[in-house]
Formats: C-alpha cells, structure tokens, sequence
C-alpha cells in the first residue's frame, strides 16, 4: 500500500498528482508539491542514510537546509547530482533517489563495523596512528580514501546550461517568510526596485505550515495574496527557488536560483541554474529562525527529528512522520507540534518538558487535548536501530545538572524534539557582523551590521508572528526611505500568543558516567558526539575554530546549520566558560552548497572560456591550413602545414622560402601605440634605454624598455611619424601592459608632460613581407612609394597606398631578410593581404607562422622577450649595451643596473650555442653544466632560451643562457637531458646567418 | 566586491579597475645619486599597512585614469577617492 | 575615398541570424568611422577648435554622449573623445580636425578599422547585456545621451542606449568581435 | 606523556579516551626567555621545535595572537613539492621535502603527508618550455620528476579534459612524483606538541603589540598579555610581517594580499593526485575526507579581510570545470582566504634584520605551507647561531639591496 502516512487532507500538495519516483530501486509514490523526505516518509520509510565515518542508520530531521542526514545521490548518467539534499528536492515523476555512502546497501551497511570500533576511532584518531611502518601510509590512506567521500561525480559531461545576470536593486530581500514579504510589499509599494529570494519553491517559510490567521485570513491565503500583489508590481523581481548563498563587502549578495531541477527530465530545457550578482543599496535579512535539536544520548536515530520540521510535514506536506509520538522540549513551540500531530490523528503519547513546570496557554491546551506533559523530565536514551522504538525519560535535577528516579520507557516511532531556535544569521554574520549572544533568549542573534542591512523577524530572534510580521514592515520601509523613497508602514496584524521562557540545555545530563554511555551526536553529519569535544578540550583544543578543525564538527554540507550552536553551548560547558565567550566558528559563503557549474556559467570551451583574438586576416590563414599558437588572448598562425608534413617539415620549408624568395606573415598582433604631443620625444627617452631626440621623421629606430628593476621588459621599434609623433610597436603579449605602465608614468609621475597615447592596435592589419624578392612583390601592390633602396633604406618608414587605400610601409626586419611590414586599416587587412599573395604568386611567396618567425630571427640571434628573456635579464646580459644610452642622465630602470647584482662579471649572458653533430637539436629549456659527470647536485651554468633546426644553416642552432657567457666564446659545454643523452655545444655568438647583416639593408 | 567611485567616472563595479598599488611614491628626481639602499627603498619597500591605505588604482575598464584611494585593508572600506594631483584627504595642513 | 567593397568587417565569419524567441537582436553597424580625439578640456584653444569642426565642444561631463550633425560624440576620458562617424566620412573628419588643432596640444587618430558598432535592440536588450554587464542599466539609471565604458563579459566595450526604448549601442574593440558576438549569441538562448 | 601509537590508541580506548594528555599546555608567559618566536602558524612552530630538537634551546616560546595555526597554515590548499626553478629555491624546498619525508615519525604525528604526484600543466609553448627547463633544473639539483604528455596525464587523471579544441589545451605538464599534499592542521598540532614535549611554552591569544630595542638591539616585547623580555626574536607572521616590522622601525618589501580557496562537498574519490594549472588559476586535489580542495588566484589589492573577491572564485571555478567538466554538477560547499605576503620575486625572505638579535622569515606569499618544516629547520639554525644556514643565505633580505633576486616569479614562477 502507498502513502500510509499520508493524512486525508490539508497540506500544500496537489492530491490530483500522484507520481512515481524510485528510491534505493524500489517504486514509490508521491504527489506532486511534495520533497523528496516528505514523499519518503508518506511512504513510512524512515531510514534514508548512513552517517559519514560509522555508518550509522540514519533518517530525516528536519525539512529545511539544515538538514545534514537526508543526503542522496539523484539520478544516474550524466544528469546525476551527489549529495542532494532530500529535504530540498522536490518530488517530480519518475525521480530516482539512492542512499550515499553504504556498501553494499542502505539495510546492510558493511562498513557499519566501524560503529564496534567506534571507540578506537575517537576525533582525531587518525593523528596518532597509521606511521609505522613509514612505508605504510599511502597503502593505509588507499584504504581510508575507499571510504571518504558520500556521492559520486558524474562520469559523464553535463548537458545543462547555466547562466549568469547582473542585478541592481533598491532593497534585496533575503527569506520570502512573512517578515520578508511584509517588508516586500512595504519597500514594493513605495516604489522601490525590490528583489525578494526565497531558497524554497514556494514563498512563505515557515509560516505556510502555520494554522494562524493573518490580517483575519488564514495565513497561508494571506501569503499567496501578497505574493500576488508582489508579482503585478513591474519593479519586482521575485526570486523562488533561489538561494543567497554569499554577502560579500558593499551589499553585493550572490543567489543561486535553480530553475529545472524540478521537472522531470525529459522536460528539462533551458539553463539549470542562474547565478544572480546583486548589488543592493539596501539588504533585508528575513532568513528565518531555525530550530535546534536537543543533546542526549543515541539521539540520532531514524524517527526522531524536529518538532518544527513535524509540523511542517503534518502541515504542508500533509504527511505524518509516525504514528506514536513523543515530543521533547525545552521551550513552548514544540507544544504545536504536539497540537499539530494530534490533529493529524497522530497518537502524541507524552510532550516531555525539562521546564519544571510550563503554563503558558498552548500548554495548557496541550494538557487538555488528553496529552501528558511531564515538566522537569527529559530524554535520556532511545531504542530501536533502523527505526525508534522507544525512548527513556527521566526527572531533571532543579538546577538541571543531573538526572534521578526510575527511567521511564515510552514506546513510540517519533521523537519531536525541539532545543530552541537559533536566528539564521549566517548572511548577516558573512557580511562583517558578529553574532551577539543573547543569554535570555538562548541564542546567537545578527550583531550590528557593518552594511546597509536589517534583519527582521526569526532572522533576528523574533519568534512570534506578530512581531515578525511588524519588524518585517518596519525594514520595508526603513529601506525604502533609506533609497530616498517615501515608505508608508503597514503592519499586517496577527494574534499575539504569550509563550514563557526556554530553559537551555547543552549536552543532557545523562545516567551514564560522563563519556562512557552511548553516543550523544552534534554533528550529525560527521559524527561528532558529545565526547568529542570533551576529549578535544582534554587535549588541548580549546579554541571554537580547533574544536571544529579536530572533531570536524561543522565541516560538512550542512556546515553545522543543525548541530554548531550546540557545538559551542557543549564547548562553553566543558570549559566552564560562557558561550559569549567561547563564540561561533567563522560563516562563509556559501549559505549552500551551489553547483560549479553556475559559478563558470557559460564562460567555458573553446569560444567562450577566454576571448580568442583575432586578426583581420584570421579567415583566411584557416582557409589556408594554418595551425594556430596561443600568444596571450591572440590566436597566430603558428605553421602552415601542407598535406603530410609535420611541424619541422613545414617550417624547413617555409625558412628556406623567405630566405629564398619571398615569405609573408601575419604581423598584426603586435602592440601599436600612438604617441603624440610636444614631449613625445622627451618622453620616450625616459621609457627606452636609448636615444631618441635625434631620430629623423621617417625613421624607426628599435628599442627596449625595462622595468625600474633595470630588467628587460618589452621590445620594439618605434616610428617617427612627425617632429611630435611617434607610432611604437610593441611585443603581442606586452601590448596592454605597456600602455598602461607608460600611461601610469604620464598621469602619475610627469602630469606636466604634453604626450597622448592611443592604442592602435586593433586599427591596423600588418604583413611582414620577407625575403630577397620581398621588394619586388611590396613594390607591385603599393602605389605612391620608391622602393629603391636608396630612396627607402632599411628602418625607413613610407606612406603610400594599395589600390584607394592608404597604407604604412616599414622596412623593418626581425628576420635579417630584406622585408617590408605594409600597414593597412584592419577593414582592407584581409584585401591587402590577398593582393600580396597575388603580387607574390611568380615567386612562390609562402606565408609563415610564428615558428619559423622564431628560427628566421634566431638565425640572427634575435631574442624574444619572454622567451630569452625572463624578468631576470638585462640588456647587457643579451650582449646589447649598445642599447644602452651612455648620454643620457636618466631612464626608467637605469639606476638599477648600477647594483652589485647587475654589476656582476658572472651574470648569466646570451650566447649561441653550435652541436657538434649539425643535426642533433638541444631540446628548448635544457640544462647546461661544465662537468657532465659531475655528482648531483651537478652545478649549471645556464639553459638554453631557444632552439631550432636551422635548415638554412643546415645545421642546428641555440641561443642560451651562460654564466659569463660573453667571455667563454669558443669554449665547451653540456646538455645533461632527462633521458641520460649528453649533448656537446661550443659556444659562439648568437648570430648564425648573415654575420655582417647586408641582407637586410640590400 | 567592491563599489569603486572612479574620480572621473563615478562609482563603479571592482571588475572594471585593477588595483596598481601604494600610492604617492615618488620617483626619485636623480636617482643616480641615492646610496643601493635608497634606491631599494623606492624600488621595493612598501608601507603594507594593516588599515588604512592610500593606493593606486586604474578604472581599466573605464576612463583608463588612475587615481587614488583611501581604503581600509582590513575592512576594505574606501573612505575617498581621489584624483592624481590632489591632496590625500586628511593630509591638509600637515 | 577608399574603396568601400575591399571592405571585411570584424564579424565578416560571423552570420548574423534572426533572432529566437524573446530574444534580443544583435546586428552589426559594420565600417562606420572612429576617430579617437584627445585634448585638454581646460584648453580653450582646444574647445574653440573642435567647435568649429564638429559644430559642437565634446561633451565634458563624464559618461555622456552628444550628437552634432552626423557625428556622435563619446566622452571616453576627462582628455579623451571617440566620434563617430557615418562611413568614409573620417579621413575628412580628421583632415579638418587636425588642421583646426594645429598647434594645439592634441592628438586625432583615426580608429575606424579598430572598432566596431554592434546594435542590440528587443525587450530584453538590457537584461541581455546585464548577463555580465555590471552596470546598473535600469532606464532611471542610464538613459539616452549617457554613455559607459565598462565590461562585457570578459572584454571590454563602450555603451550607450539610444532614445525611445530602442535598445542599445555597443562599441567593441575588433580583435574581440568575434569573442563577443559568440558570446552574446550564446547568453541570448536564454531568452529564446 | 604518552607516545602516539596504535597501541596507545587501544590502551586509552579502554579508559575511554579519559586520560590523554594535552597536546601541548596553555602556561602563562613568563617574564623573560633565551628565544621568542611571534607567529604560530606552521612556520613559527616549527622553528621552535627544531631549536629545541637541533640546538638544544628551550627555554623558548611561541607568541601567537589567536589560535596556533589558524593564519595561513590552516587555510592553504596543502600543496607540497620541491621543484623549483632556481638553485637555492630548490635546495631550500628539497630539504624540506626530506624533513616531509620523516616527519610523521619525527613529531609521533601523523601529519598525513601523501606523496601522491604533483602536476604543474602546461598550455602554451611557452609553458612547456619553462617546464622542460624547471624540470631539467630538477633533475640535475637531485629533485625527482620528468615531463609527460597529455595522454600520459589523461591515464592518471582519467577525468581531466585533454581535448585539443578548447581554449586553452593542455599541452604537458611537469610532474613530480614525491610531491603530494598533508594535512595542514596536523602540521601545525605536530610541531606544536612536539616543541612542547621539549619545553616550550606556547602561548595563545596573545598578539604582540610592540617590539622593544635598547642600543639597536632587541629586548623584548609588549603583548596583550603583558611584557615579556628576550634577546632573540624571531618573527613568522607571515601576512603580517609588515605590521611587526613597522613596530621594528623598518619596512618590508612585502605585500600582503588576499588568496582564496575553496572545497566542494565530500564526493568519492575521482583525483587521486595533485593538480596545479598557473596558466588558468586553478589548483586541485581531493581530500581524505573527500572534499575537493581547490586554490583560487590573488586578489590585485592589499588585504587584511582572509576574504577575497568574487570574480576572483568564479574565474577558477571556471577554469577548474574547464579542465574537469564532469565537475559542473559538483557543488561547492565553503569558500575562504587567507592573507599571503607576497614578494617582488616571490622567494621568501629569512634572516637577520638590521636590529640586533631580531630575525624574519615571511615572503613565502602563495606557497610556503610545502615549506614548513625546512623554512622551521634553517631559521632554527639561523636565530640559534645567529647566522644564516647556507641553505638560507640567498634568502637575506639585502639581496633588495644588491639586485640579487632569485625571480621564481618571472621565470617559470609558479605558485603554491
Ligand atoms: C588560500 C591559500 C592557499 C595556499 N596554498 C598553498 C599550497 O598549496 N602550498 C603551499 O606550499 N603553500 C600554500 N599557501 C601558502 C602557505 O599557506 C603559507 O605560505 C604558509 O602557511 C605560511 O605559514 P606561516 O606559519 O609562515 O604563516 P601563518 O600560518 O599565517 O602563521 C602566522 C601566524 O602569525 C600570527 N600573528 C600575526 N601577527 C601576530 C602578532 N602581532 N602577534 C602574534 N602572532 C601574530 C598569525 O595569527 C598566524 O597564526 C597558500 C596560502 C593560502 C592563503
Ligand atoms: N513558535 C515559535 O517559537 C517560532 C519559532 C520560530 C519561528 N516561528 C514562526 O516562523 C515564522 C518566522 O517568519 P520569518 O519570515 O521570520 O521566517 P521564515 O523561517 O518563515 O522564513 C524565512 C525564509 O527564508 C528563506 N531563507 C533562509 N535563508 C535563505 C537564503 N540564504 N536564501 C534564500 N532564502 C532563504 C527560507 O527558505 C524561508 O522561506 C513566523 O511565523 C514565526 O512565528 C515560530
Ligand atoms: C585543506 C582544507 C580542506 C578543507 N575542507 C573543508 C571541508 O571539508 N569542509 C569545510 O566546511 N571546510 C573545509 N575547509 C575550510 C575551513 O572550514 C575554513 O574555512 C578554513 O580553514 C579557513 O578558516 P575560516 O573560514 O575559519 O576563516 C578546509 C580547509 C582546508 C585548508
Ligand atoms: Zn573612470
């Protein structure tokens, strides 16, 4: 028979729906508007779990995000979630839930017999054993790993979207329970942007398990008409399903709102989950109160659970959690669920009060429903191992420190058990607050906000429902009026319903002798019991944050949302000390747990994860085969392969075409800056190491740029466009730092200097055109320019154009080739290029990629900033002090190449490095050392920067980094590779190809 | 997360600045004649308090101004903004 | 004057398609022309100049955008201008501007091929662009005539929205054309 | 005091745990000590444990302001290798590895210390190159470890993504198998009682406020628990070391800024090893508990807070289901930071000041937890003799001073 304990009617369920859903494999059925737990336990099935480290039987306790038993692995394949909190999951067709953590079941746990052991495994027994012998622990920890752990990741990617959104509002309220919906309306009425989140399907919080009225409605109508009036109002935005999970600094609060979960899977369309980033100008925290269970022994039993969450499911869920029930408290709100219970024809058989006496008047009407009340008395043991059996009761001492008389037994499946209730400030205290304990009320209450926040209702301590429903109001528009609106204050009423004082109660006192009786559990989750933290006081783990670090109390999905209240009432107890004193372990985000999925959002694969730059001629390199390296956000063609040729294949070939005939290459991605104004030249003088006064207009000159530490920073050559105007190039990676390093030096250090900057960057397409028939070739596409070397030398820079087109034309070369870089606007990039590969067709011109960019310029030993360079290098050490201004009184970076350090003879310096075999090439980042056979540590003196096969050269080449490099020329040293090979090199200079450097100026 | 009041712009989200750090260093007018350790001085020590701090910070994503901030490090309140050039609130009349 | 068909905008790879559902739509103004225009806003001489060429001083006060004839106006900085311009009407725009600054601390450079000018237009322009945009684009917040530089997503992009609820403006830098539109396109399937 | 053991276990089991003894005691300061080291984090601890165990001194406490190793020791993500670039680092880092390898024994602490492989990804060629030199660095300083492809790492990480298609691929990555992960808190409780074994006294909350010299040398210092005098101080404040040294009367070269990490729920285990990605800010590896553990990048600005900001979590939560999509439906349970103090070239700085008798080691930034128990071991050494060990010369602080950085941040640098 299905649903057993469902009752006859009430409750927020849709009786029209029943559905299915499978549990552990087995069928059951639910109606639609239930949880996963409330569906559950309609169907009397009461153990859902195992606990962490023994194994124990455990079921549901409560009905909300507090909930640390009921944890379940949903669904199988790619759509499966771990650990998914049942109290949270709402129940759809066909759902299908598994138990985590039990092998080979839920029923039979073998893993259980860790409970025998349980006394060898105390907190932190791990620390003090499992080292000897040394050799053993990866072998001892494959086996602790077996058991960590509760669900599994899926195996399979996620086919579900996420998605993000940014959101501005007046006032955000947090908690859609009645304090937040008065506040709502309230700040809403004024006209104020309002967002309310609710983390629940449904907005009324606790309120909709309540049987009282509202503004003379029941409260339930009450609330479905102000979530009506909310949703008609435009500026409005109601969040269900959404959790905040984070209150970072300046009011800016990240919600999690779930918007498929809870549809059946074939209906599953559209993002999963949407990641709210609020900034609010004002936060009201109306997140509830949430109950606290009561401490004592083998408490954790499958049956016993909060007196709050019985109501719940009585009321909304139209579920009894039991049949016989017993209700134990020490304060008057579980006396409804007493009143609840029986009402749902719920057998309560006695509500033990450890109160000496209670008389308020839901008391009274407990004592004249029939129900016995047993005042001084409290639980002290249970029985019954997959389902409670029975509990036993005992008398109270008057000052409550200890336990006498018979221990009466009292047969019954629940225990509704309520400790008082604890604020829910985790948001407030994640906000920069420190929760204040309030001794009378027994609770941690929000502490004064260091934000533009309010908390109202049960968030801050206010129980009853008039008061909530006022102090909700009051936020509204204090919120409101604080946004500069005019809020006008409307407090929904209610009936005040008196309650008497609670009388707080950490760990029981117990018939057992301290620590030796049946576990007292705190930390449900992660089985953290009473003893627990009596021995991690004993050992000297005194403060709140290494009780929780050693037990691992509040460590788990739950983060201590059931158990770490208690936790600190029991620590204060053990120390003697107040719990003001011993205060609460650190919140953090996040409020939940939320799935990483909705942090990345759609930021991820190969479009999205990174914006991918790209050049105006990127269609047709891909057009044409290349194969692309990543440099910085840039996408450059890296080769060019032909059918069947490999990496050096192609780049062999292409070397020999640029310096054969004519190669082209995509030059763009180099950093252009525009530097204009009466001090440009001035200024570059500051940002180079050399000189530029002098330079002619039409000239370009190279230079380096180092950063104040006097180590090489970037690289490039600079144009004189005009007497006050300058176009500098800079390496692709170093474009953006450059621009804002120089723009930090005009605006902060020299205001007074007249120089502007603008990146032009992104404005021009660039080719390199390369090779002995380059000029050939550039000359056929531009108009308007002499080419003729003696009009157009080398490092000379020409204005012309291509068809209608302007372009720049700069005969600059990285190669050591004749070349010439035409510059167009990006929007003709792609037609310039296009018109060269026409131009360049007679001599078979062959574009080239950043490879065999890399071996041209090695070739002539060239370096690369980042490659040769790495933030440890100066200009001297790469052998180029004639870069280095010998007149000028000062540059950026020049002080420091006066330290001892950068003074040193033994620097490590740019070399070039020949193999005695041409063919044999040392791979990129190998070591070098003097001795070979030297003993380990074997002492280097370098590492070689960059490598090729120069097929030009028809033999391999390197430039590397030696230890007095400059002065060992023709001496021998040693590549030691990881594969025990030894590779001989003679040092040289690093310029392989065209020593004297004609070519360039042909 | 911070809400960043660009002096030219007016208050905007962390994500478009980058925080360059310590503000009002000077760069030494002749450097050639400070001793290594004045050199290092500039060079690599920092105040690094723990509270308040006056920093420097580019709206990168804005006006690509810099300018400065007063900012709590451990609250990370900033308590003013202000552009290169003006007086660190607080500083007048020392 | 250029030859206009040589032309290849930053999101020539990229069909534009209709769009979906409820969801935005996204096109490109391709080849209008960008002249980045910097200045001293104190420097009278400056104003004088600019005022005689685009008929109007640029706009000083931050984030504001001014129309003049068939220019529009950004402030970019409190030294820093982008005009925009209908297509092959810059090189003139920055002849004139030029001679009119000569001898006046300045620069105009000519930005055309750098940027490009998407539209985004549809009931849920904004929430669209708020998908990881973090300005406030509430229309009591950022109206017509205003204008931002800010962040999309993980690129940059400078935006403004246009009078009588027609959506927005959005200037982007070409290398990361292609990265946004993609980008844009795929946050629009929410709202498809 | 009874020695750790299985045995001890079952004895005390049997007494139901009544009788153990307290890892280390709470004295109440004395008024004077031969030593005193400010910071109890796991550096500070160690120090004192190795004075006492090396060089016989222990007439020593530690001065810690809140609980010991509740700085960055206790909320780093646990990363412990020795390959480093450059020579001294790697020296330095290798003979912590060593002191690692016994260290469970050595403090009768099981400070879990799981040696289960290191892997630092690559994604461009850039990447790779500096890779292969680190590692060929490595194996000629003695340091285990060797470059693999992305197939050999797909067979270990049989989850990870090697898809050549997505935007930043994984081309290699180093890996070296005796780095792994321990078991932070462990470490600094470890060291805590075995120092206190040997005497000395370690004193919580209290933070000092002031340090006291007479005649450029040290004498004492104030605390929120009263003076305490001693000739030798040794600062490990690590964030905070601006702070003690602003009481000293000098500056630092440091900057203190915010890190976070963050942890999932507990799942089955899915990475049995360590994966660290600098290029994309991601660093990962799984618990004994279960729990993903996974390092986010630095936050730009200076901070105090332990807490950073959002984007900052989001850009690694990204990366990390770029590289593991599997993990999109994994949830994220808590998130923290920590105050790491950074240098300029990212090595740390240990040795003497100019103020007689007061020593500082700080600057380990984002990757000195692998470090406690050497960085412990040669400033032991240094605050005992005086002078610096060999293997922490290099690190001197006037190496600001004549340009002798040791840059693991520009070449090859790479965190945790
Ligand atoms: C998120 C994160 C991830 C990291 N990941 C790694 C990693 O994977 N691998 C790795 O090797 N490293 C990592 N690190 C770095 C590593 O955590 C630190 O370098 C290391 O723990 C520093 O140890 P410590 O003992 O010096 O400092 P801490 O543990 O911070 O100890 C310093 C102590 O000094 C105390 N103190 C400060 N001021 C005073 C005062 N005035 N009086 C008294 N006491 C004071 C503090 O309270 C603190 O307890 C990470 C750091 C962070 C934050
Ligand atoms: N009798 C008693 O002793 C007692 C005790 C406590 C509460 N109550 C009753 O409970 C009600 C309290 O009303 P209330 O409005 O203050 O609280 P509530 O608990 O009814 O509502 C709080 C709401 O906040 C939501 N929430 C909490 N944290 C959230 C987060 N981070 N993100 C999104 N949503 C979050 C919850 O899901 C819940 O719906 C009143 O009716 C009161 O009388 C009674
Ligand atoms: C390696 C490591 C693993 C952690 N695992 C967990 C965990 O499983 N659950 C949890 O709640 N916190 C975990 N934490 C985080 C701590 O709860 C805590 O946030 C962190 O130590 C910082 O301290 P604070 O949050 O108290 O400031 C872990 C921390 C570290 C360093
Ligand atoms: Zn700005």
């Amino acid at each position: 028979m299905s649903q057993r304990f469902r009752t006859g009617q009430g409750g927020r369920i849709d009786r029209e729906q029943e559905i299915e859903f499978t549990f552990n494999g087995k069928p059951y059925t639910g109606m639609i508007g239930d949880t996963l737990c409330s569906a559950l336990l309609a169907n009397g099935v009461h153990l859902v779990g195992r606990s962490w480290k023994y194994h124990r039987p455990r079921g549901v306790v409560s009905a909300g995000a507090e909930e640390p038993n009921a944890l379940f692995q949903l669904e199988k394949g790619n759509r499966t979630i771990p650990n998914a909190r049942g109290t949270q999951v709402e129940l759809y067709p066909d759902l299908d839930a598994s138990s985590v953590n039990c092998w080979p079941n839920l029923d039979f746990d073998l893993l259980s017999v860790n409970s025998w052991f349980s006394r060898l495994m105390p907190a932190g027994f791990y620390y003090k054993t499992f080292m000897w012998p040394k050799s053993m622990w990866l072998k001892y920890e494959h086996f602790i790993r077996k058991a960590s752990g509760l669900g599994v990741a899926p195996r399979e990617p996620d086919p579900d979207r996420y998605e993000h959104s940014h959101r501005h509002c007046d006032v955000l309220v947090v908690g859609g329970g009645v304090a937040g919906l008065s506040a709502a309306l309230v700040a809403a009425r004024a006209g104020a942007r309002v967002v309310v989140a609710d983390e629940q399907s449904e907005f009324g919080g606790l309120t909709l398990a309540s049987r009282a009225q509202i503004d003379g409605v029941e409260a339930a109508r009450w609330i479905d008409d102000a979530v009506a009036e909310l949703r008609g109002m435009t500026e409005v935005t109601l969040l269900p399903r959404s959790t905040v999970f984070g209150y970072h600094d300046y009011n800016f609060l990240t919600i999690n709102q779930r918007l498929t979960d809870h549809l059946p899977l074939t209906e599953r369309f559209g993002g999963r989950e949407k990641l709210w980033q609020v900034r609010a100008h004002q936060v009201v925290l109306a997140t509830g109160a949430a109950e606290r269970p009561l401490i004592f022994a083998n408490n954790d039993r499958p049956g016993i659970m909060l007196a709050s969450a019985v109501s719940t499911y009585t009321n909304r869920y139209a579920v009894k959690p039991g049949s016989r029930a017993v209700v134990f408290t020490n304060n008057d709100s579980a006396y409804q669920s007493a009143l609840d219970l029986n009402a749902a024809g719920v057998e309560v058989t006695a509500v033990v009060d450890a109160r000496s006496d209670s008389t308020s008047e839901i008391a009274n009407t407990v004592r004249n429903s029939g129900i016995e009340v047993l005042n001084g008395s409290v639980v002290v043991d249970t029985a019954g191992r997959k389902h409670l059996r029975s509990v036993q009761v005992m008398r109270l001492s008057a000052d409550g420190s200890s336990v006498s008389g018979n221990r009466k037994s009292f047969d019954c499946d629940l225990l509704a058990i309520s400790g008082g209730w604890s604020p829910v400030v985790h948001l407030n205290a994640q906000s920069g607050a420190s929760p204040v304990w309030d001794d009378e009320a027994a609770m941690f209450c929000p502490g004064e906000p260091t934000q533009a926040q309010v908390s109202a209702g049960g968030a801050n301590g206010t129980l009853d429902l008039p008061g909530c429903l006022r102090e909700g109001a009051a936020a509204g528009a204090n919120a409101a009026n604080a946004c500069g609106l005019e809020a006008k204050l409307a407090v929904p009423a209610a009936e005040q319903v008196d309650s008497e004082a609670i009388l707080p109660l950490w760990a029981l006192p117990s018939p057992y002798t301290r620590g030796r009786g049946p576990k007292a559990f705190i930390d449900l989750q992660n089985d953290v019991g009473v003893a627990d933290i009596e021995l991690a006081v004993r050992e000297g783990f005194q403060s709140v944050e290494h009780v929780k670090r050693y037990t691992a109390m509040g460590f788990g999905t739950d983060q201590g949302k059931l158990g770490n209240i208690n936790g600190m009432g029991i620590l204060a107890q053990t120390m003697g000390q107040t719990i003001a004193a011993t205060g609460t372990t650190t919140y953090r985000p996040n409020y939940t747990p939320v799935s990483f999925g909705a942090f990345a959002g759609q930021n991820l694969g190969e479009h999205l994860f990174d914006p991918a730059r790209k050049t105006a001629m990127h269609g047709w390199h891909e057009e044409n085969g290349a194969s692309f390296e990543d440099v910085g956000q840039w996408k450059r063609p890296w080769y060019y392969p032909r059918k069947g040729e490999s990496l050096d294949d192609a780049v062999n070939r292409e070397c020999l075409a640029v310096r054969e005939s004519v190669g082209i290459l995509d030059a763009s991605t180099l950093g252009k800056i525009e530097v204009r104004g009466p001090d440009a030249a001035r200024f570059l003088e500051m940002i180079y190491t050399n000189n530029w006064m002098k330079l002619e207009i039409g000239k370009g000159r190279y230079g380096f740029m180092l950063g104040e530490d006097g180590m090489v920073m970037d690289d490039g050559v600079t144009i004189r466009i005009g007497e006050d105007h300058f176009l500098m190039h800079t390496t692709t990676g170093g474009a953006a730092g450059v621009l804002a390093w120089m723009e930090r030096w005009l605006q902060t250090e020299w205001p007074e200097m007249e120089v502007f900057l603008t990146s032009v960057t992104d404005h021009w397409a660039t080719a390199a055109v390369v090779g002995p028939k380059s000029r050939d070739v550039v000359s056929s596409v531009c108009d308007g320019i002499d080419f003729l070397a003696a009009a157009f030398p080398f490092m000379a820079s020409k204005t012309g154009s291509i068809g209608d087109i302007e372009c720049r034309v700069n005969r600059i070369s990285f190669s050591g080739e004749l070349a010439y870089e035409v510059n167009v606007p990006a929007n003709y990039g792609r037609f310039m290029w296009e018109k060269l590969m026409q131009a360049g067709e007679p001599y078979d011109i062959t574009p080239y990629g950043t490879e065999t960019m890399h071996v041209l310029r090695a070739e002539k030993g060239y370096v690369i900033v980042g490659q040769d360079t790495d933030g440890s290098v100066t200009v001297d050490d790469l052998g180029l002090g004639w870069a280095l201004s010998k007149t000028k009184q000062d540059f950026i970076g020049k002080r420091s190449l006066n330290r001892p350090d950068t003074l040193r003879k033994d620097r490590k310096q740019l070399v070039g490095l020949l193999t005695d075999d041409p063919a044999t090439v040392i791979p990129e980042g190998a070591q070098l050392v003097n001795d070979p056979q030297a003993p380990l540590p074997m002492p280097m003196v370098g590492h070689v920067s960059s490598s090729y096969y120069s097929a030009c050269c028809g033999h391999s080449i390197a430039m590397a980094l030696v230890k007095g490099g400059h002065q060992r020329m023709g001496e021998t040293v040693h590549a030691p590779l990881a594969n025990g090979r030894v590779i001989k090199a003679t040092i040289t200079t690093p310029v392989f190809y065209d020593k004297e450097g004609s070519k360039p100026n042909a | 997360m911070f809400l960043i009041e660009c002096p030219w712009c007016g208050v905007r989200d962390e994500t478009e600045f980058n925080c360059v750090g310590e503000a009002h260093i000077v760069r030494p007018l002749e450097p050639e004649k400070l001793s290594d350790e004045e050199w290092a001085d500039y060079l690599f020590m920092r105040k690094n308090p723990k509270g308040m701090h006056r920093e420097q910070w580019l709206h990168v994503a804005g006006c690509r101004r810099y300018f400065n901030a007063e900012r709590d490090t451990v609250t990370y309140r900033i308590s003013a903004t202000y552009r290169i050039g003006e007086q660190a609130p607080g500083e007048a009349g020392k | 004057m250029p030859d206009l068909f040589q032309q290849q905008s930053p999101l020539v790879q990229i069909k534009l398609e209709e769009p979906r559902g409820a969801a935005p739509r996204i096109e490109e103004k391709p080849f209008l022309g960008f002249v980045n225009l910097r200045g001293r806003a104190d420097n009278t001489g400056f104003l004088a100049a600019t005022l005689k060429v685009l008929g109007c001083e640029p706009p000083t006060v931050a984030n504001t955008v001014v129309d003049s004839g068939d220019y529009r106006i950004y402030w970019l900085g409190p030294d820093e201008w982008l005009i925009v311009t209908p297509a092959g009407q810059q090189e003139e725009l920055q002849n004139a501007l030029q001679k009119a600054l000569d001898g006046v601390f300045s620069s105009v450079v000519d930005n055309s091929s750098g940027l490009t000018l998407i539209h985004i237009s549809g009931a849920n322009a904004a929430d669209l662009l708020a998908t990881d945009c973090p300005l406030d684009l509430h229309p009591r917040q950022f109206k017509h005539g205003q204008c931002a530089q800010t962040r999309l997503a993980r690129a940059g992009m400078t935006l403004s929205p246009l009078a009588d609820d027609s959506g927005f403006e959005v200037i982007i830098r070409r290398s990361f054309a292609d990265y946004l539109l993609l980008w844009l396109r795929d946050a629009a399937i929410a709202f498809e | 005091m009874s020695k750790y053991s299985i045995f001890s276990l079952v004895r005390n089991a049997i007494s139901y745990h009544e009788n153990w003894a307290a890892a280390w005691r709470s004295p109440e300061p004395k008024q004077e000590y031969d030593v005193l080291i400010i910071g109890g984090g796991g550096h500070g601890l160690a120090t004192a444990y190795y004075l006492a165990k090396e060089h016989g001194m222990t007439n020593i406490a530690v001065l810690e302001k809140g609980w010991i190793g509740g700085g960055n020791t206790g909320r780093n993500t646990t990363i412990v290798r020795s390959n480093y670039l450059w020579d001294e680092s790697a020296h330095l880092y290798e003979k912590s590895m060593k002191l690692w390898e016994g260290l469970s024994q050595d403090l009768n602490y099981n400070v879990m210390f799981s040696q289960r492989g290191v892997y630092n990804l690559g994604h461009n060629l850039q990447d790779m190159r500096d890779i292969q030199r680190r590692v060929n660095a490595n194996r000629l300083n003695g340091i285990d470890g060797h470059v693999v492809t992305p197939e050999e790492i797909k067979r270990a990480i049989p989850e990870i993504n090697i898809d050549q298609g997505c935007r930043y691929p994984i081309l290699g990555a180093s890996f070296q198998p005796r780095g792994g992960v321990a078991r932070h808190d462990a470490v600094a409780w470890g060291f805590a009682r075995g120092a206190d074994l040997r005497g000395v006294d370690i004193i919580q909350n209290c933070e000092v406020t002031a340090i006291r010299q007479e005649n450029g040398a040290v004498t004492g210092v104030e605390t929120t628990r009263g003076s305490i005098n001693a000739k030798k101080i040794g600062v490990v404040v690590a964030g905070h070391c601006s702070v003690l040294a602003e009481m000293a009367g000098f500056r630092m070269p440091i900057e203190s800024h915010p890190l976070q990490a963050l942890v999932s729920e507990p799942i089955k285990p899915v990475i049995n090893t360590v994966i660290m990605s600098n290029a994309v800010h991601g660093y990962i590896s799984q618990s004994d508990k279960g729990d993903l553990v996974i390092g986010a990048g630095i936050d730009s600005y200076n901070g105090y807070g332990q807490r950073g900001s959002f984007p900052t979590i989001e850009h690694t939560v990204a990366a990390i289901c770029e590289m593991f999509p599997i993990f999109r439906r994994v949830r994220m349970n808590r998130q923290w930071g920590g105050i790491v103090d950074t240098a300029p070239d990212a090595c740390p700085i240990i040795g003497n000041t100019s103020v007689k008798g007061l020593y500082f080691n700080c600057g380990w930034g984002t990757g000195g937890f692998k470090a406690t128990p050497g960085s412990g071991w040669v400033f032991a050494h240094n605050v005992a003799t005086g002078e610096p060990h060999e293997l922490n010369r290099p690190f001197a602080l006037d190496r600001f001073v004549t340009g002798f950085l040791i840059d693991e941040h520009g070449a090859a640098g790479v965190a945790h």
